[in-house]
């Protein structure tokens, strides 16, 4: 085990897998020479040079589409979009072309390709660089999404994610880019499979699943929780698609709880889905199920604001509370 | 011929010295291509096929000229007006049939339809619903290419219509900057849906714009079948020995309408004159008798032959079954 | 009351209110001089004239910023976008800027933005011209979503979406275009609010939440159920943001069972929205929720694959009976 | 004066006649800059200014002699690095400061911050956090005033790096087409974020696309703020005599990082000695001695004024209050 900051993981995942398969390519805006905004390519292209580390124009759309045309003919691309919000600029490519080819071509192409990008609120970065739109991508068949939150799912993530055959989002967490966590020694290929949801800490009296940062958040409030003797069990779905409803359903069924927290809207949101599945499966409640998420409005820039805005350790457990009260 | 250059001389197609191999070969596929497209119109009359199909009847020459230039492991990106480029590079008029009748054994086990056309193995990497798209996917098909070191280009199709979209400047750009093995063709034929070329387009010739990016850009006649291919050769040439994109602009004429059914009355009656007149098959009969070696009686032959296998593969993939209930959850994920 | 089809509800919607305030313009590929390609902007541009209809090149993302931008300095644009699948290319000035530019710019400016398209599949377009987006709009607060399912309701939804101060999606059915309904006749400035569902047909065993074109295909279920004395309450929500989940509350009150039916995906749809906020809500339930939608895949061209792909009468049907089983 | 122009003649801008009074204003609106920037880095580095900033020290000539050539009632549209171009439309420095800050009394309630600074009033509609956006928007602008029937006309700011985004194209062939009273105004200041001109840019010049559109364009120095003056004056007068679009690059550098805080490690030490040397505010100190009617000391108290203007500014939004938490969920919606 070694400590790794979350940025240096995803470095190391891009390393590995450029190294281990010669058709994995690196592109998007300033990810070569200068190393990535957030230093998060330092080194690639020193190793892999300029053909297979290129810096784009700032094209999103296009340069999507190109990487969907490299999937066609023998390149594994990947691709950052530096912050989530600007994805709604490749939209198109992502959705009408990458998800869709494989089925629309009879099966003739697949489009092996990873876009990572950093999401999420916390930085004070404000209405156009804090979106977190987990819930459109999943809402594609086609497209799988994966929302790593420690610098171990980021490494083991990626690289599954790279591995894997279909386009797949990489949604990262801006404000964990500088958090460390251990991760396995450099020389042990970690990969973690997409679908499998973590259960980051065990418990019997309320299911949390958390998505994201939120994880934090979550295990936050558990320790607040534990203190007043109320355990939550904190899931992290890992991946958003495909979703691992069969560990949540297990999950629910021992604590007839289930409260979902997310940074992403709640309306039309994760907490949505989740909320929707459980209940279709029929499973027993002890209480009705609760979404904890920021209100209704963009993120907005001011500090005091986005405080309150981003759910709080101390909000996900004063949900909890209420759930556990007697009705 | 006319044609005119920017940024790059082209010499005449003429001169250029066009075989009798080349001739028979690029009037058999605009040949191919006209049944094709008039068998699809009729069979679409009919209530046969469904959805909605984009036809390039007038336009045989672009997709006939610039294809012959291509080699088997070269690639093409088309658009929504594919099935002449699609025929040219390669593609199974059969498969194509089939997956215009929406059958299993078309090009995209009837799932995808005319719009959707695609022959990897044969360089086709599809038809596209997504105007412009054709320019990214093309690129990035160059990218690899490069970036594999493989001594092979693309021809990205598009219309006028997709040139003012903002992925046809991207796409010149990146081409441009990373000098990619890439010719931009456009087929300027007269209407993007309903409206005419200057609703689109701010200048009078879409090849100018070559100039922003530094290649060559080159306006050709899009009747004239050996003016398209001497000048997309050259571009292809270039291309492969790494000197970088060049964009070609054809100008064609659209004889249906944008989709078959559209009532067309955004036409005007010298636009309906336009497609009585305006044929690059009959210039390119006119124009046989000037290449050494082909005689005319040849080219009845070629179009008979044409015809006849056209018609077969309509024929054929009339007659086949849908796909089954199965094929509808197939294929959306790789297997795992 | 007159006969009116879908698609002329929504040019009288346009005339009405371009005659009504000169700021309001039409703008959009082919909805000038040539009247449309299904004839939805027919004789526009002959009363209105090419400044106030513009044809445009197909410049999605440019013109839907452009139209954002006129919106700010004074006019009410509406924008057109012919198939729904094509706003994927115009995600960025709706999100980033249309949904947000209120909230950035502290409440100076508002972006009074009609953007129509046409959606949803049944006339075999295939997986690139038949998408329904609507939960990716919802999901994106300071937006508007309308989708309405009768001419009637196009000819309000749209008048009162133009009216609105606010960003509105309005997304209407490709398969609807040619269908007819009554209408309020001429002279009358008929107004449907945004936000309200509508009770298409009263029940009181099942409440059927149906969207779009589906609005059909549930009244055509509840049709078949009423013959086996199952009586489905059929609602139409109209609006999708925002919802009327009082309407649908008080529906599922009296019924004791939902079923959500629409032809946007179930993974992350309107279905999971719903059903979560009927849960969150402690309403008791005499079956668990179902939602009646496609499978997780594009759409097909393939007719006999379409039909299938589409929830049918009978397959909502089938729902609900499963559902009044006892358990 | 250095000045190539593309499809149209340019008089030098000395030629063109700097008045003093124009000369003071620009000279003011440089420093109002300068300062303003400085205190802002000052601020950040102090940790009292939250989020990320986005410079444009050494740009001043940019947005002061572009704005100099506009009414009240015309629009600029904005980028990311907007500081400069508020001010120059009239902005007030003390709310755009207490934007910076965070504080209720900014501009947007201190909700937006540096990128979302606007003064719709004064005619600007925004800087913006998505690269290329100001083009859109600012055809849009353009757009209304033509519906309108009014004399005014649109700035739109934009960077070299911008200029490879699709909306570039899109904008600037649809205000081709739509004859718009638009200027197009990129400020190439060597960079985009942390890459050069080249990465972005296939051609020396983005005035040079000008051409593909059909209109005119103009590369400038922009170190010297009379020239931007003179050459924006020309293209403006232009747009409001209906004349249609213009493109007009001044050559710039960013003195600062791509953000207050960027370790900088891919500029040269060529690149550092030139954020010493290329200096809009000294050249017009020397540039001045040349308007009649001008004296040296003018400037001198200008420049103190203009300090003491933003000082002033910045000490008051400073001592503001934060938003109420009410302010969280205000303007999403219109009232009903
Ligand atoms: C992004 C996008 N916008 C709009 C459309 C609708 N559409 C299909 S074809 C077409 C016109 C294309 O014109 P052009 O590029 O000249 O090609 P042509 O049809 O003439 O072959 C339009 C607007 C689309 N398919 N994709
Ligand atoms: C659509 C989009 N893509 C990427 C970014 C990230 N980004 C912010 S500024 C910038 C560089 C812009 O360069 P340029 O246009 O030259 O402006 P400059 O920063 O030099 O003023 C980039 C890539 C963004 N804000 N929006
Ligand atoms: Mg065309
Ligand atoms: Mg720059």
């Amino acid at each position: 085990m070694a400590k790794t900051k979350y940025y240096q993981a995803l470095t190391r995942a891009l390393r590995e897998e450029m190294q281990r398969d010669e058709r994995v390519i690196l592109m998007g805006e300033d990810v070569g020479e200068s190393g990535g905004i957030f230093a998060q390519t330092r080194g690639l292209y020193a190793t892999f040079g300029a053909n297979r580390v290129r810096d784009t124009p700032i094209a999103e759309n296009g340069f999507v589409s190109a990487a969907v045309g490299a999937a066609m003919t023998g390149l594994r691309p990947v691709v950052e979009i530096g912050f989530e919000d600007f994805v709604t600029a490749c939209m198109d490519p992502l959705v009408n072309q990458a998800a869709k080819l494989r089925y629309m071509l009879g099966g003739q192409v697949g489009i092996p390709l990873l876009l990572y990008t950093f999401g999420g609120g916390g930085v004070n970065a404000g209405p156009q660089h804090s979106q977190s739109l987990a819930a459109w991508f999943a809402h594609v068949p086609g497209l799988k999404v994966i929302q790593p939150s420690t610098p171990t799912d980021v490494l083991g993530l990626v690289k599954s994610g790279i591995r894997d055959d279909n386009p797949v989002i990489c949604l990262l967490s801006k404000k964990l880019i500088g958090s460390a966590g251990d991760v396995p020694d450099l020389g042990t290929d970690h990969l973690v499979p997409l679908g499998k949801a973590d259960v980051k800490r065990a418990g019997h009296d309320v299911t949390l699943l958390c998505a994201g940062q939120m994880v934090q958040a979550g295990l936050k409030a558990a320790s607040l929780l534990a203190e007043e003797g109320i355990e939550a069990e904190v899931i992290d779905p890992r991946s958003i698609s495909p979703l691992d409803m069969e560990t949540v359903l297990a999950s629910v069924l021992r604590t007839g709880r289930l409260c979902v927290v997310h940074e992403a809207h709640g309306f039309f949101g994760l907490g949505a889905e989740v909320i929707a599945s459980v209940c279709e499966a029929g499973v027993p409640l002890k209480a009705p199920p609760r979404r904890v998420t920021p209100p209704f409005a963009p993120s907005p820039f001011t500090p005091s604001l986005e405080a309150l805005y981003l759910p709080s350790p101390e909000r996900i457990a004063q949900t909890v509370r209420a759930m556990l009260e007697p009705a | 011929m006319k044609s005119r250059a920017f940024n790059v001389s082209v010499p005449g197609a003429q001169g250029a010295g066009i075989s009798a191999d080349v001739a028979r070969r690029l009037f058999r596929t605009m040949c191919e291509i006209r049944r094709f497209e008039e068998v699809a119109s009729e069979r679409y009359k009919l209530g046969e096929l469904p959805g909605f199909i984009h036809l390039s009847l007038g336009q045989e020459a672009c997709a006939a000229g610039a294809c012959a230039t291509l080699e088997r492991g070269d690639y093409i990106t088309s658009t929504h007006r594919g099935h002449g480029h699609c025929l040219a590079k390669g593609a199974d008029p059969a498969r194509m049939m089939a997956e215009l009748f929406a059958k299993a054994q078309g090009y995209g086990k009837g799932r995808g339809g005319s719009m959707h056309i695609a022959d990897v193995a044969a360089g086709v990497l599809g038809a596209n619903g997504i105007v412009g798209q054709s320019m990214g996917l093309g690129i990035g098909a160059a990218l690899s290419l490069q970036v594999q070191g493989r001594n092979n280009v693309v021809i990205a199709f598009f219309g006028e219509g997709a040139s003012g979209a903002g992925i046809a400047h991207e796409a010149m750009n990146m081409a441009a900057i990373w000098k990619l093995p890439i010719i931009f063709f456009c087929e300027a034929n007269a209407f993007a849906e309903l409206s005419p070329f200057g609703t689109h387009v701010s200048v009078p010739d879409v090849a100018q714009r070559a100039a922003a990016y530094g290649f060559p850009g080159i306006t050709v006649d899009g009747e004239d079948v050996f003016a398209v291919y001497a000048t997309v050769r050259q571009a292809v040439e270039r291309a492969r020995r790494g000197g970088g994109p060049a964009l070609v602009e054809a100008k064609t004429f659209r004889w249906h309408g944008h989709y078959e059914g559209d009532p067309q009355n955004y036409k005007s009656d010298a636009d309906h004159a336009k497609a009585q007149t305006f044929d690059p098959i009959s210039l390119a009969r006119q124009q046989a008798a000037d290449v050494p070696g082909l005689k005319a009686h040849e080219l009845d032959d070629i179009e008979s032959k044409a015809r006849g296998r056209i018609d077969a593969a309509a024929a054929w993939a009339a007659g086949l079954q849908s796909p089954p209930a199965s094929a509808l959850t197939e294929d959306v994920y790789a297997e795992a």
